[in-house]
């Protein structure tokens, strides 16, 4: 294996700015052959920038790189790629009416000489190769529809090896695994190191991170904040990195916290597959955290409740009214709104205009006989909700939400919702993708709306967010609740440790 | 519960053929002319020239994209062999026919693929052209075919019917295209998530075009061997047929919504609907009702595959924690 | 590069400023307004009798059943599905409403009430059709254009075999007179069947731009999950677009069999690629989210005077198909072409 | 982009002026116009009669305005609507269905326009307009009971098919009734084992036929209503070794119906026993003839009968001269 002293990516002072904004200030890491690099930060610390770059998706503005001891500058992620470059996203890459051999090879099949046939003898043989390699037992012939997640990311990987890749970039591998399933992961990516293959590993849960790698990078608002090997770190040391100041300045103080009527519950919700015997309540003018990994059921939760989902067992009780068979109609009618993680997929209509989107869920308070909409009051709560949200402009009838930035189309998404005024306003990761100022702007209006009474849910990945803003957190695992914290300030080791499913019974007291 | 809707599957995902089967059954029960070797032979013979022309659509179907123009292409195909090329061994038709069929399917894959135009308008307009071209060269007379391409019909290769042949011929082809081909599993993965193709860098137009040049030629070839059975072509030649050979793909359970599907499924969607015209032929059924039985039992085994899939979709939902087994 | 435009249209109505105001003008969404003025001074030299009053009202009553079926349509494609079953809806409205009240054997033969139930029978033969297309849609999770053939392909057979119980030849005659003066009436010089569709159009155009169950059609046209989480009833605006159109249907059928003064079982047959056509000339997207009524007018005047100059000229089947699937093409080749430069900008 | 932009315009321009251009026909003034509106031109029977209809009327000097309505009732009448608005002379009409034309007569009248119906009448009505008519259940009982002759003298019973029309057309129903009045008058001889629907179409047809030979092996009797269904059914009787003529034991007793040139050479050939025609000269000689009358103010009745005739293997020699396809089959192959 190669020495300590030539890594096998060198990463140098490398800079992006995007309109103006810079994104990523001279930033450098590197990575040795076999050995792990831990890539963490915050949402917007520069992370998926730098990944982007390194895959030939974007090309930086001053910097270098080098790979293997060469200059490496990829135009294009087909030259990243040839490079030897792999990328494992969270979105896995696969045809899932493909089998796996197919998936593997579909875009450079061997052929059978000059004949345009497949070489299906060459691609059984390679493909069983690199699957005993990633210790997979399927048959090469199986779809990949019929495989667990898991599985399915072990194809990914397969497929990286098989291209003979040198240098893989794992993306929040474990978000949507089971543990026996991680516990699989980190065995196989144990075994590509002493293969020699460089890993660059990018989670949020950090004791993956730590027990993964052997040293770890931290990014923050697309500054370097620091690098050292893991065995010098802890894990308090990480967050404060990441985190870089405190909390306290970033999530705005409340005027009133907490402690009206019990105005929302849940209890004993089940639904095969997917949440068991979830209990839980809400207060008025409270924030509640949900915390958990991604793929712990929180989202699932949220959509069971708003009736998205079906569920088999249990009760939600509403201002004292239970909702029987919730549908998102009945739920709204009942006071919830609903944030959904997917801004771009279910929470807007891209293509419409902001005054289309911000009526659409209450278009009835908009609506005189017959269901005419009565134009003049639909501009007029739109610019009251644009300058109440602070958005970026007041053209609401005439601007598409697709043209506005990520923060102001999560505003237009809030004060879509606002116009309902809640009693219980359902909040799935509200900062994601949106950059720091929208951020605290979000937060100030979190708490405007507790302070006038609603209740909150909140899910967020960050859990130095939840313990920002939440009066109480509640933790949430393969379908469970798990722990429930309602002391400030919060144990955060516990959270994690409760979030991460390690340490249930201590945490469930 | 779970086994249940297991089993409930395993009948759905095989409906078509359980339909097909009962249908044998009734037509057999009512006339014991049907249930003949001959009678099966003549149902296939039938069914070739719609198979053909479903075995081209199935392509553009995989992509998730839409041919309406087989039927004008049929009959402006035809009109030009029978006006232009009647002295001509037949062999030389049938090239011609494929040549006219892949360039016209040629052109509307430039359409759809360059211009980003929707297939479904784009193949409607052609539709209507090249009919209008078609009766333009006829003068929208019934043109008539002389003996080269009459006793094809009754011609056998190694003891199979011509038209047999012909259609195991392109079912053979089309097999090997999509299922030994790089190509040919590239269409699925293009239907499949044509963003993941774009991601891994398929050529996702060029992919898109060759699947309308291959329906153009299937919709050739399908004329020809149509042409070798009625001997003539008139204005009504090929209409409508466009739907039959839709309904046979989705019949045998190509998804319109593309990626999923095979040939043999199409193949035995052409066949299942020439046997119940063949069947109510045979039983001397009222005229009147063959539509209605037609229709009735496209939409009875398309309602079936849109059960199937959202039986598939509650099975297949992502399960977080390990399901008890109740 | 400088641009050419055929001489006779760069004279008459293209503002000599250029480029710029011309491209301003494919994109407003009076384009097919003004191709349709373009047209009619093209082909002048050729028909005179184009501009004449007499061609005009035959325009206008030419557009009307075409135009009510298509105002249907359009809600369909807003909502992304297809309703390929117009036309059999058509056919079976005609013959069941001429059924009811033909003067020989008719169910309500000679009866005073006969002409509004027939009118009532049709609209539910209509709505009907829509629900069972609708109905398959939404809880059979089956794709709208297979379900509309097949719907299609039944009724347009059941509508002939319908008319063997009720007449000795191929079609239900002998209509009451005071049936057949839908279409041959007016009302202080407006044709009752310009009244009846115009109003159609008015309150489609106002319920699609106006009322908040317009916002449901856009809003599930352009996306369904979206649609869901805001609360819309997703299912029941998919169902009320298949209603709405086969009601849309048998409205044309009424025109259709007043105007003929027969139930054919192949009335409106061949109007499909009129139908789509037009709709889609006007600019409403077959992808969904995107579509105006008073876009689908512009289209059906475009086609149907583009029809009539034909006629006038005595122009042959095939150059009628020839011309039409090209401006067809074309129109959705520049539909595309629009949206990808209002992308752009 | 820009570029393509502009070039996409000019282009779409251009197109669009070239088409227009397309439908520009040269009109001269003066002239005399009448209106030729067919439903269809599916048979040669239709395609013959239009042709001399078109030649006879410019050989008098009259200017033709043509248009096919492809079976929609709705567009004919749109059709007649365009052809009063180019105030035309005169109108010759093949409707699709006898109920539905009526108003475009209505119209006609209106407008002081006369009009003929060419081959198929409109149903009775008040309206005026002149019909030429064949009587399609009379040529077809006629034909078909000279096969039924023909099968009573074979001492045989005989298993017969037909192939019907489109259900939509009345002239298909009119000679699926006359079949039907035939055989029945020999109900000892005939049995009908199959009603072939053939909704026109060729392929429809050829499946259909197929089929029903497949069910009734021993089919020996076949009505077709149209001759333009020959290739095919000759194709399929080939397959099933019935093709024989007259004389051979398995001859098949074959009627046709409309007088195709096709019908004239399987006659000759004694492949075809009888075959109901239609006098397509003599019925397009009526309705210009009627059409000028009309314009001179003269009174011509309602209804024009072309009785049409049967030929049989018997008359055949006395009365092919009187076959439209016997004429043309001569044309095509002279000597």
């Amino acid at each position: 294996m190669t020495g300590a002293s030539t890594p096998f990516l060198r990463v140098e002072g490398v800079r992006k700015s995007f309109f103006g904004v810079t994104v990523l200030h001279d930033v450098s890491f590197a990575v040795e052959a076999g050995k792990a690099l831990g890539l963490v930060g915050e949402n917007g610390s520069g992370k998926s920038t730098s990944m982007n770059i390194l895959g030939g998706v974007i090309q930086p503005e001053a910097g270098s790189m080098f790979l293997g001891g060469e200059a490496y500058a990829p135009a294009d992620p087909k030259q990243a790629a040839a490079a030897g470059v792999a990328f494992i996203h969270q979105e896995l890459n696969l045809f899932h009416n493909l089998t796996v051999e197919e998936n593997l090879f579909v875009d450079a099949f061997p052929r059978r000489g000059v004949l345009p046939l497949i070489d299906r003898r060459a691609i059984r043989a390679s493909t069983e190769e690199v699957l005993a390699e990633v210790d997979l037992q399927v048959k090469p012939s199986t779809l990949v529809a019929k495989l667990s997640q898991g599985e399915r990311q072990l194809v990914e990987i397969a497929k990286a090896v098989s291209r003979n890749a040198r240098l893989i970039i794992f993306d929040e591998p474990t978000t949507s695994l089971t543990r026996p399933e991680v516990e699989r992961l980190f065995a196989i990516i144990e075994r590509l190191k002493q293969r020699g293959i460089a890993i660059i590993y990018i989670s949020h849960a950090l004791e993956d991170v730590i027990s993964v790698c052997e040293t770890i990078t931290v990014l923050r608002d697309g500054h370097l904040a620091g690098t050292a090997p893991k065995d010098d770190l802890t894990l308090q040391q990480i967050i404060a990195m990441m985190v870089g100041r405190s909390i306290d300045t970033i999530y705005p103080q409340r005027l009133r916290s907490g402690g009206g009527d019990r105005i929302f519950s849940v209890s004993g919700l089940s639904q095969p597959g997917v949440a068991e015997n979830v209990s839980f309540d809400i207060r008025q003018g409270e924030i509640v955290g949900l915390s958990g990994l991604m793929g712990s059921g929180r989202s699932e939760l949220a959509r069971m409740i708003f009736g998205l989902d079906p569920f088999r067992r249990g009760v939600i009780t509403i201002n004292g009214k239970p909702l029987n068979d919730p549908t998102p109609r009945s739920a709204m009618d009942a006071g919830i709104a609903f944030l959904t993680e997917d801004r771009r997929g279910e929470g807007l209509l891209m293509d419409f205009t902001v005054s289309e989107n911000t009526v659409l869920a209450s278009l009835r308070s908009v609506a005189g006989a017959l269901g005419i909409l009565d134009k003049r009051a639909i501009s007029r709560v739109s610019l009251d909700m644009a300058s109440a949200m602070r958005l970026s402009t007041d053209r609401v009838d005439d601007t598409q939400v697709k043209h506005l930035s990520g923060g102001n189309q999560q505003k237009v998404v809030i004060g879509k919702w606002l116009r309902r005024q809640p009693v219980l306003f359902i909040l799935d990761e509200p900062t994601r993708g949106i950059d720091v100022g929208a951020k605290q702007e979000v937060y100030r209006i979190i708490n405007g709306l507790v302070e006038r009474g609603s209740a909150v849910l909140l899910i967020s990945s960050e859990i130095e967010e939840l313990m920002g803003l939440s009066d109480r957190i509640l933790a949430l695992s393969r379908g469970e609740m798990v722990g429930s914290f309602d002391s400030k300030p919060f144990d955060r080791e516990a959270i994690m440790a409760a979030a991460a499913g390690v340490g249930k019974l201590e945490a469930a007291e | 519960m779970k086994i249940g809707s297991r089993a409930l599957l395993l009948i759905l995902q095989n409906a078509p053929y359980i339909l097909f089967v009962v249908l044998l059954v009734v037509f057999g029960l009512m006339s014991d002319r049907f249930f003949a070797i001959a009678n099966f032979r003549n149902i296939i013979i039938q069914a070739a020239p719609i198979a053909i022309l479903a075995i081209g659509m199935t392509f553009v179907l995989l992509t998730a994209q839409i041919d309406l123009s087989v039927g004008g292409i049929m009959y402006l195909t035809a009109t030009v062999l029978a006006l232009y090329m009647t002295g001509a061994p037949w062999p030389v038709g049938l090239a011609a026919v494929i040549f006219m069929g892949g360039f016209i399917g040629a052109l509307n894959g430039v359409v759809v693929t360059r211009l980003g135009v929707a297939s479904f308008i784009v193949t409607l307009a052609t539709l209507f052209i090249l009919r209008g071209i078609a009766m333009y060269l006829s003068n929208t007379r019934t043109l008539m075919f002389g003996d080269e391409i009459l006793t094809l019909n009754r011609a056998t290769v190694l003891g199979i019917p011509s038209a047999i042949f012909a259609f195991l011929v392109v079912f053979a082809v089309a097999w090997v295209i999509l299922h030994q081909t790089p190509f040919g599993r590239q269409v699925y993965a293009v239907g499949g998530d044509p963003e993941a193709a774009r991601k891994a860098g398929l050529p996702v137009a060029r992919i898109v075009f060759f699947c309308f040049v291959i329906a153009g030629i299937c919709a050739g070839v399908g004329g020809f061997v149509s042409i070798t059975q009625i001997g003539a072509v008139g204005p009504k030649y090929g209409d409508q047929i466009e739907f039959s050979a839709i309904a046979a793909a989705v019949l045998g359970g190509v998804s319109l919504f593309g990626g999923r599907g095979s040939v043999a499924g199409t193949v035995f969607g052409a066949i299942l609907i020439k046997s119940v015209q063949n069947g109510l032929n045979i039983i001397n059924a009222d005229p009147y009702i063959y539509p209605l039985v037609t229709a009735a039992i496209i939409f009875l085994a398309v309602a079936i595959d849109g059960l199937r899939t959202r039986i598939i979709e509650r099975l297949e939902r992502r399960t977080i924690r390990p399901v008890s087994v109740e | 590069m400088t641009a050419v435009p055929p001489a006779h249209i760069a004279q008459s109505a293209i503002p000599r400023s250029g480029m710029g105001r011309l491209l301003k003008l494919v994109l407003s969404e009076y384009f097919i307004l003004v191709l349709c003025l373009l047209y009619v001074a093209g082909i002048y030299p050729f028909v005179p009798e184009i501009l004449t009053w007499g061609v005009w009202s035959n325009i206008l009553g030419d557009m009307m059943p075409l135009l009510v079926v298509a105002i249907g349509q359009t809600f369909v494609l807003i909502v992304a599905g297809i309703d390929l079953s117009i036309t059999a809806i058509i056919s079976m409205a005609a013959v069941v409403g001429a059924s009811v009240m033909t003067g020989t054997g008719g169910y309500l033969s000679g009866s005073a009430a006969a002409v509004p139930i027939a009118i009532l029978v049709m609209l539910l033969v209509g709505v009907g059709i829509g629900f069972i297309n609708g109905m398959s849609i939404v809880w059979l999770n089956m794709p709208s254009f297979i379900v509309t053939l097949a719907t299609r392909m039944f009724f347009a057979g059941a509508a002939i075999w319908f008319v063997t119980f009720h007449s000795t030849s191929s079609s239900i005659a002998d209509l009451p007179r005071s049936f057949s003066n839908f279409s041959t009436g007016s009302f202080s010089g407006i044709p009752y069947t310009v009244l009846v569709v115009g109003m159609i159009a008015v309150v489609a155009h106002v319920f699609l731009s106006r009322t908040r169950y317009g916002r449901w059609i856009y809003a599930v046209g352009a996306n369904p999950k979206a649609a869901r989480v805001s609360g819309i009833p997703v299912e029941r605006t998919i169902m009320m677009a298949f209603l709405i159109s086969g009601a849309c249907a048998s409205v044309a059928a009424m025109i259709y069999a007043a105007r003929m003064q027969t139930g054919s079982p192949i009335a409106g047959e061949n109007i499909l690629l009129d139908v789509i056509g037009a709709v889609v000339i006007g600019g409403t997207s077959l992808f969904g989210g995107k579509g105006k009524i008073i876009w689908t007018v512009f289209g059906v005047l475009f086609l149907v005077i583009l029809d009539t100059s034909m006629k006038l000229l005595g122009a042959s089947l095939f150059a009628i198909y020839i011309i039409k699937g090209s401006v067809i093409l074309l129109a959705a080749m520049m539909d595309t072409l629009r949206n990808r430069i209002l992308a752009e900008r | 982009m820009a570029l393509n932009r502009r070039d996409f315009t000019v282009g779409a321009l251009t197109g669009l002026a070239a088409l227009s251009g397309m439908t520009v026909a040269v009109r001269a003034q003066g002239s005399k116009t009448i209106a030729v509106l067919f439903d269809g031109l599916y048979s040669e029977f239709w395609v013959a009669g239009i042709q001399i209809i078109r030649e006879d009327l410019k050989k008098r000097g009259f200017e033709i305005m043509e248009a096919i309505s492809d079976q929609d009732d709705n567009k004919q009448f749109e059709q007649v609507r365009a052809a009063i608005a180019r105030k035309v002379d005169g109108i010759i009409i093949v409707q699709t269905d006898s109920n539905a034309v009526i108003p475009a007569i209505r119209a006609a009248n209106e407008a002081d326009i006369p009009m003929v119906h060419f081959n198929r009448p409109p149903a009775p009505s008040d309206a005026f307009s002149v019909a030429i008519q064949a009587d399609n259940q009379k040529i077809s009982r006629d034909a078909v009971t000279y096969s039924c002759e023909v099968a009573k003298a074979s001492g045989k019973k005989h298993k017969a098919a037909i192939l019907i029309g489109d259900l939509g057309d009345p002239n298909a129903i009119q000679r699926r009734d006359g079949f039907q009045e035939a055989v029945d008058q020999y109900p000892d001889v005939i049995e009908v084992v199959a009603k072939i629907p053939t909704e026109w179409n060729a392929d429809t047809a050829f499946a259909g036929l197929t089929n029903a030979l497949q069910a009734n092996p021993d089919i020996s009797f076949l009505f077709t209503s149209s001759d333009f269904l020959i290739p095919q059914i000759q194709q399929a009787l080939k397959t099933a070794d019935k093709w024989h003529p007259v004389g051979n034991e398995n001859h098949v007793i074959f009627t046709g119906f409309d007088g195709f040139p096709d019908a004239y050479a399987l006659m000759k050939d004694g492949y075809m026993d009888a075959c109901g025609v239609q006098n397509l000269f003599y019925e397009t000689e009526l309705a210009i003839q009627a059409i000028l009358d009309l314009q001179e103010g003269k009174k011509v009745d309602k209804l024009l009968l072309d009785p049409g005739f049967a030929i049989t293997q018997q008359n055949i020699e006395e009365k092919k001269e009187e076959m439209w396809g016997y004429v043309l089959w001569k044309e095509k192959n002279p000597g």
